[in-house]
């Protein structure tokens, strides 16, 4: 599509942007993935199209999985997803990438909140292991001696605890299966699922749907990325022997302390987050969303396009800009300096 | 036979007078009387119990006097006349039964969405660099492109509906005609039961398919997938309001030696436009608000875009769902800079609902509208029975 | 009227036999008509065909047939979903229908001309309702007010199976998406029936007044007979709608793969449709097959369903 | 015991439209009492005010007294089923049911009102209707066919049949046997001789010679154009009507059906 | 010119019954023909078989043949439409179009067909049809008001106003004063007499002196009993049938008419 289409699809960079002479960058690119990264991937492409007017990307919250399929069978140019590239998924997208290969790049990550409504209670303290029991029904009454023991001072009511689950899909259940299966492994054994892995009980499709159905009840709990916590109590999760609250500095140092995924091509940064960290301040129950992009495309203007946003992705404007609208946390200096390594080594098919 | 029929069906001993008290229609007001004593019955049983409410008052009382009515009638007018008050107040019950999630649907749209709708810039304008809880944005570019989409979707499927229902009614009637006739009004109720987001995976299937390129959204694809939808509910309705125009004008048609077709186009159709516009809008309304569908095949896209064959367009039930889902927004400062503009906006941490119940109220406003203009085509088409 | 005259004075006139034998407007018009019903035949056979095609990873890699006891059995799978799709579907038919017929028959037979076409027109426009709508309805304003009356149910009918077991807030159950369902398909099921209802020969109806029947009288023995199969094909277009309707679905229950008959629970059913929503945003591979095979599964229910009716409205009197 | 029918005052609207004016008649019990006129005088819809079937058509209204047995039957609290169940109708066009079997068609107002009626009772009903109305030997065979496979003037006889069998006192027939052979009509007028005996009968016919074989009483209902109201002109004993009647409206109506 | 109708073994079906057997006739051209006898006996079905309006019911057919002007209209290759626009047909019962004026109903004819009319040459073709119907002094203050708004003898008239208005070479009618008024009626036989001068004319009534005063020569079709087929018993010159038919069944259907 020419110029004028204010969207087409993806990467058919325009002709005249190859060498990007002018110093802005144009063309239209396409992109699609997580719903997580939704509300910052809004602001990114916002801000990207004003600083480059030529410009145009497009991203459509489909889902990671969906968002990879796509990318893979090159219907988008980049993607966004809660979760890295598998091995056998690297393969499929080597055609895709011109015979080179795919990169995951960081880019969002975000607390997430274990939510709650309870009337009377506004600072419940709960360890991994309690709040393990609390989802896998091990723990059915608010005034629990474990909950108890949380929180001696909290005057806890005899009543029933209905825990409330995602519906769908998400890679939020799945980092917060991983966070209980790490740091509760008695109390929580399905392991690290994105389905939910036991029938019944209450439930919500999205985080929006999760939410209101928490809202809805009374002695609901829940998890939530910590920014649409709304009017929620937010729980304080016990992480060594401190009690402490979801943060973006938490998350963000979480992230920059937990290793890197071994095994991956040179520039996939793939990072294993380390649930079981218990430095001061660290928050582990974190998502970290990807930005997956090839190495090699097939023309310089795509090339070009693909490095350009994904720089400003990973810029300081960038994530101050995802801060701002999906109250994400900033990436650390030395992720971004990998990461913009990575972005670097974007090219076109020689 | 040791009885004739007529002795007991027309003995006149058995014969009442017209004007006899044993059975005979009681005034309106007994009912209105019954009906008092049901709600004040009902009240004092609610005060007793200690949870009056006016809703419990109205539903009580309407279930005692189904019961009151009904045995008050059964003693002052008889059996029939009971059997049809009771039946009465059935079918007025339904009626107000129905009446609730009516007005509280729209009273709660209307509450929500209101305040935002009328917030200037809404209708007018477009998404471009509204980000996070930025107290700002418009859905001119959503109603645009609901707009299109279903009118292609339309452009499809009515033709393909309508002629469907004439063969169906017209053709279909022997032979082997007969038979495809069979089997079509089966897949069609079939097709009914087509699940939307189906029918978006498929809409998306073909038409990766038929260009060969993966990453294709345009707002044609959308109109397909949702025409596959719209056709059953089309051939089904119009199949009913065709089949009842009288065999007679037919016949005084043909007698009038007016070919088959113009018979159907000038008499059968003509007869029949005011159900059959009741039927288009009932498609159009069944599909108007699908989201599933279209988030598979026509994207989204913050801007105004009205080519239906190239680049992603954005539509009000996809713009609502995301909305949506999107939940509460950040607001980390007092204020956001749209980075395209370069006005300031507040920030407001509902702002993503807010615009989501008022693209809702937008988009029953429109199908409002619709159905306004179907009524209207209708009332000036309907035959004219002059009684 | 000389002019009358001339337009078909005799030497006007063609012979009987004139023309070639059909006339070309009605040939197009014909193949136009079967032309559209082929084309529904071929874009419902397309569907099938792409629904077949996409489901076969799925099936190939079910437990049943590769005997791995890893792999996802597909019975064990579809049972639970094609149970609770139907269940909502035929709770939502059962409350909608009777509330329905009432409607059209109230704008048909009860309320004045006058009252009528305002009030039908009040009811078309829940149609119009979308259904996320329907869905943020459902969550916020329905669920709590219908909560009372679970409880109530459940605490004095709950020997009778259906209202059993324990109900917790939020009400998010199947008990809920029926009614809600019920209210989507509501306008569908009225707007046919009613057209249907006001064409019942006006004769007839006088027939059976003159006879000296009641209203209600004169309704059960002549419109209701009248409408009866416009009354049931429209059901079957609200139960089509039912059963593949999405996204409200998704909102108001929350989901559970059993097959319990309490519909007062939480997480105990889902539909397909929904759950194709809810899980193919996440799914590739056999994963997103398995999905699209539980699609196919719906496209055969309704299949079935249509078929029953089918059989069930061939039985009735014939006129 | 069938009873005089009093009409007086009365006048019939349809909306605003007067389409019969101030109607003054006694109509004798246990006869026949034809009426006849020009097409859109306003005979059917007088007729129809008999047994309050004129109230079904939206707006449609009547004032005035109608009396039978004394009791206004448009007076308040009289109930229009009750004064229908006592007055039957037979329609111009053949209307049966077309869902229910001929069988069925007969018995429908019986039903109504006798709900347990036993097997043996109906049958027999069904046959004395059906041999009434002379459809009997047609139609014996196929009862539980539906009504609406018989061809036009069965219809109308199935319809005959209906009314009979509910025996009413009083019957009301429009233009019964406009869609019959002559044989039927026959059968139908000897009918009504016999019917006279128990109950009293008006009817509307086109047909002169009908009016005059069963009818004791004519009535002559005229109209002096469109948008006016009609109006009954004349009625007295059939023979007089037919040799010698009293205005000049009504012998040049009959003088011209006999030109 | 109106021509002959020449009815060669005319077998008539619905489906595997057959309703008519075995017609041999010839209609002569300019005249009126009539046909009677008892309902049921497949007069109708006869009747629609000459305009091939017959197979529009579902399953019905003929066998044999139909000629007009020397051809065989149920030949291959020739179009129903065709026979219908020169073979005209007025119904039993009334059927005017709901959605149209009385003027339009009138028109329908040609309007239908999409043929283009000058307004003038509209307007006096319908006012030339409506007086040929005898309806134009009661509706002409109204012609733009829908014709559903007649009562019944006015819709009936209007009808047959709208099919004269085609001005066809025959026009067959079915019972069609059934539904009029003796001054109607009257007039419309009038019009018959007038229209025989340039059309051939077929009408099927139950009045038999409507048969006697109208028509040339007169067809009696008789049915042997319920299942059996309708055949056509005797044909001949009016006055001959009604004074001296050949056949007996004949005799006694006229006689018991008379009797
Ligand atoms: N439903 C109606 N609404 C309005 N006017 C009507 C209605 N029915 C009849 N009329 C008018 O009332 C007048 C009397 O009609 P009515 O049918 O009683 O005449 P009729 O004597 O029975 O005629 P016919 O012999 O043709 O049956 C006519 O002018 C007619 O147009
Ligand atoms: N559509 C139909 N399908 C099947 N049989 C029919 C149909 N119409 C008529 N018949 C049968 O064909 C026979 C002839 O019917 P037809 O209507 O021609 O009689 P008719 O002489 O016109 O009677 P009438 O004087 O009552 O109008 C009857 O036995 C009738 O039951
Ligand atoms: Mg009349
Ligand atoms: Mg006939």
């Amino acid at each position: 599509g020419g110029s004028g289409d204010p969207a087409a699809n993806g990467g058919s960079g325009s002709s005249d942007s190859g060498s990007s002479a002018s110093g802005t960058i144009s063309g239209q690119l396409a992109g699609a993935g997580a719903s997580s990264q939704e509300a910052a991937q809004g602001a990114w492409t916002q801000n990207f199209i004003a600083l480059n007017p030529e410009a145009q990307v497009t991203y459509d919250s489909v889902g990671s999985g969906k968002g990879r399929d796509q990318f893979i069978s090159g219907g988008v140019k980049f993607a966004g997803s809660d979760e890295a590239m598998k091995p056998e998924d690297m393969e499929k997208a080597a055609e895709t990438c011109q015979g080179g290969t795919a990169m995951d790049i960081p880019v969002y990550i975000s607390p997430i909140a274990v939510v709650y409504k309870l009337d009377g209670v506004d600072n419940l303290q709960l360890s991994p292991a309690t709040v393990a029991g609390i989802f896998s029904g091990q723990i059915t009454k608010w005034n629990d001696p474990a909950i108890v023991a949380d929180n001696p001072d909290a005057n806890l009511p005899d009543k029933a605890i209905t825990p409330v689950h995602r519906s769908d899909k998400s890679g939020t259940t799945g980092n917060f299966t991983h966070f209980l299966s790490e740091t509760a492994p008695e109390a929580w054994t399905a392991g690290e699922v994105e389905e939910w892995p036991t029938d019944g009980g209450q439930s919500g499709d999205g985080t929006s749907g999760l939410v209101s159905t928490v809202e809805g009840g009374d002695g609901t709990i829940g998890y939530a990325d910590f920014s649409k916590a709304g009017n929620l109590g937010v729980a304080k999760i016990k992480i060594g022997e401190e009690y402490v609250a979801p943060s973006a500095d938490g998350a963000a140092k979480a992230v920059e302390a937990s290793p890197r995924e071994e095994g991956r091509e040179e520039g996939d940064i793939a990072v294993e987050i380390d649930r079981k960290q218990t430095d001061s301040g660290v928050y582990p129950l974190v998502l970290v969303s990807y930005l997956i992009t090839c190495d090699t495309y097939e023309d310089q203007a795509t090339a070009d396009l693909v490095k350009g946003y994904a720089s400003y992705v990973i810029s300081e404007d960038g994530q101050k800009a995802a801060e701002e609208a999906a109250g994400s946390a900033p990436l650390t200096e030395g992720l971004r300096t990998d990461a913009q390594k990575s972005i670097d080594s974007i090219k076109a098919k020689a | 036979m040791s009885e004739t029929p007529a002795a007991h069906t027309a003995a006149p001993a058995a014969r009442a007078r017209i004007d006899t008290t044993s059975e005979r229609h009681l005034p309106w007001y007994h009912l209105a009387l019954t009906g008092l004593a049901s709600a004040v019955l009902a009240a004092i049983i609610l005060l007793a119990l200690g949870k009056l409410s006016i809703a419990g008052v109205v539903v009580l009382g309407y279930l005692l006097h189904l019961i009151i009515g009904f045995a008050y009638s059964r003693v002052r007018e008889g059996r029939r006349w009971a059997t049809d008050r009771f039946v009465s107040l059935l079918v007025f019950g339904a009626f107000g039964l129905a009446l609730i999630p009516l007005v509280s649907l729209l009273m709660e749209v209307i509450v929500r969405g209101a305040p935002r709708l009328v917030a200037p810039g809404f209708l007018t304008g477009d998404m471009a660099g509204v980000i996070g809880g930025m107290d700002a944005g418009g859905i001119w570019h959503a109603i645009v492109g609901t707009l299109l989409v279903t009118f292609w979707a339309s452009v499809i499927s009515v033709p393909i509906g309508l002629f469907t229902a004439i063969f169906l009614v017209e053709y279909a009637r022997t032979g082997w005609m007969k038979v495809l006739g069979k089997g079509i009004t089966f897949l069609v109720d079939v097709m009914t039961g087509i699940p939307s987001i189906v029918a978006g995976l498929f809409g998306l299937a073909l038409f990766v398919t038929v260009t060969s390129n993966p990453g294709i959204r345009i707002g044609m694809m959308g109109a397909v997938a949702l025409s596959l939808l719209m056709i059953p509910t089309v051939v089904r309705s119009s199949e009913e309001m065709i089949r009842l125009v009288p065999m007679d004008l037919r016949e005084a048609s043909y007698a009038l030696g007016v070919p088959k077709w113009l018979t159907i186009v000038r008499v059968v159709l003509r007869t029949a436009i005011a159900g059959l516009t009741t039927s288009v809008t009932l498609a159009v309304a069944r599909v108007i608000g699908e989201t599933a569908p279209l988030l598979l095949t026509v994207g989204a896209l913050p801007l105004l875009n009205t080519n239906m064959v190239s680049g992603r367009m954005q539509t009000l039930p996809t713009f609502i769902n995301s909305q949506y889902k999107l939940g509460n927004a950040v607001c980390n400062s007092d204020t956001l800079t749209n980075p395209i503009t370069g006005i300031e906006h507040a920030c407001s941490v509902a702002i993503n609902f807010d615009r989501a119940w008022a693209a809702a109220l937008v988009l029953i406003m429109i199908v409002m509208v619709l159905n306004i203009v179907a009524r209207l085509v209708s009332y000036f088409f309907a035959p004219k029975s002059g009684r | 009227m000389s002019t009358i005259d001339a337009s078909n004075k005799p030497a006007a006139r063609k012979t009987v036999a004139s023309g070639s034998g059909r006339r070309a407007g009605d040939t197009i018009f014909s193949a136009l008509s079967v032309g559209s019903g082929l084309i529904i035949f071929l874009a419902l056979a397309a569907v099938a065909v792409f629904l077949s095609l996409q489901s076969r990873e799925a099936i190939e890699g079910s437990r049943e047939l590769t005997g791995s006891a890893d792999a996802v059995s597909l019975l064990e799978y579809t049972g639970p979903l094609i149970f609770g799709t139907v269940f909502a579907a035929v709770l939502a038919l059962l409350m909608a229908v009777p509330v329905a017929v009432g409607i059209a028959l109230f704008i048909s037979h009860y309320a004045s001309r006058k009252l009528s076409t305002p009030l039908g027109y009040l009811i078309d426009l829940l149609a119009a309702v979308p259904s996320v709508v329907f869905g943020l309805w459902g969550g916020v304003w329905l669920v709590p007010r219908l909560e009372p009356l679970y409880l109530f149910l459940n605490k004095h009918l709950g020997f009778i199976p259906l209202f059993a077991g324990e109900p917790t807030a939020p009400m998010k159950n199947l008990a809920s998406a029926s009614v809600v369902l019920a209210v989507m398909i509501l306008p569908i099921i009225t707007a046919v029936s009613r057209e249907v209802f006001l064409q019942t020969p006006r004769l007839q109806e006088e027939a059976a007044l003159a006879l000296g029947a009641t209203r209600w009288e004169m309704i059960k023995s002549v419109v209701l007979p009248f409408g009866k199969s416009g009354v049931i094909s429209a059901s079957m277009l609200g139960l089509g709608r039912a059963l593949g309707e999405t996204m409200a679905v998704l909102m108001v229950m929350s989901p559970g793969f059993t097959y319990s008959l309490h519909i007062f629970e939480v997480g105990r059913h889902q539909s397909i449709a929904a759950n194709i929503a809810a899980q193919s945003a996440e799914s590739t591979g056999i994963d997103m097959s398995r999905l699209i095979f539980t699609g196919l599964v719906l496209f055969v229910i309704t299949f079935v369903i249509n078929a029953i009716a089918r059989a069930i409205v061939s039985r009735g009197p014939k006129s | 015991m069938p009873q005089a029918i009093t009409v007086e005052d009365l006048n019939i609207y349809y909306g605003d439209f007067l389409a019969v004016e101030n109607v003054n008649v006694v109509i004798e019990p246990r006869s026949v009492t034809a009426l006849i006129g020009p097409s859109g005088c306003g005979k059917s819809t007088f007729l129809r005010t008999l047994n309050r079937m004129h109230e079904v058509i939206p707006g449609a209204r009547a004032e005035g007294t109608v009396e039978i047995e004394g009791q206004n039957i448009y007076a308040a609290g009289v109930d229009p089923v009750n004064v229908r169940r006592r007055v039957g109708m037979v329609f111009q066009k053949p209307n049966p049911f077309p869902t229910m079997s001929i069988r069925d068609n007969v018995l429908a107002g019986v039903k109504l009102n006798n709900k347990r009626i036993s097997k043996s009772d109906a049958d027999a009903l069904v046959e004395k209707s059906l041999k009434g109305a002379n459809l009997w030997n047609e139609v014996k065979d196929r009862l539980d066919k539906p009504g609406m496979g018989l061809s036009g003037g069965q219809q109308q006889r199935l319809c005959i049949a209906r009314t009979i069998a509910v025996r009413p006192e009083v019957v009301l027939m429009d233009e019964p046997c406009s869609a019959l052979d002559p044989i039927s009509t026959l059968a139908i007028e000897d009918l009504i001789h016999e019917m006279k005996e128990e109950f009293t009968i008006v009817i509307v016919t086109h047909n002169m010679q009908q009016a005059s074989r069963v009818s004791d009483r004519t009535g002559f209902f005229n109209i002096a154009g469109t948008g006016k109201p009609g109006k009954l002109i004349e009625i007295d004993d059939t023979e007089k009507m037919f040799t010698n009647p009293a205005n000049k409206q009504t012998e040049d109506y009959i003088s011209g059906r006999f030109g």
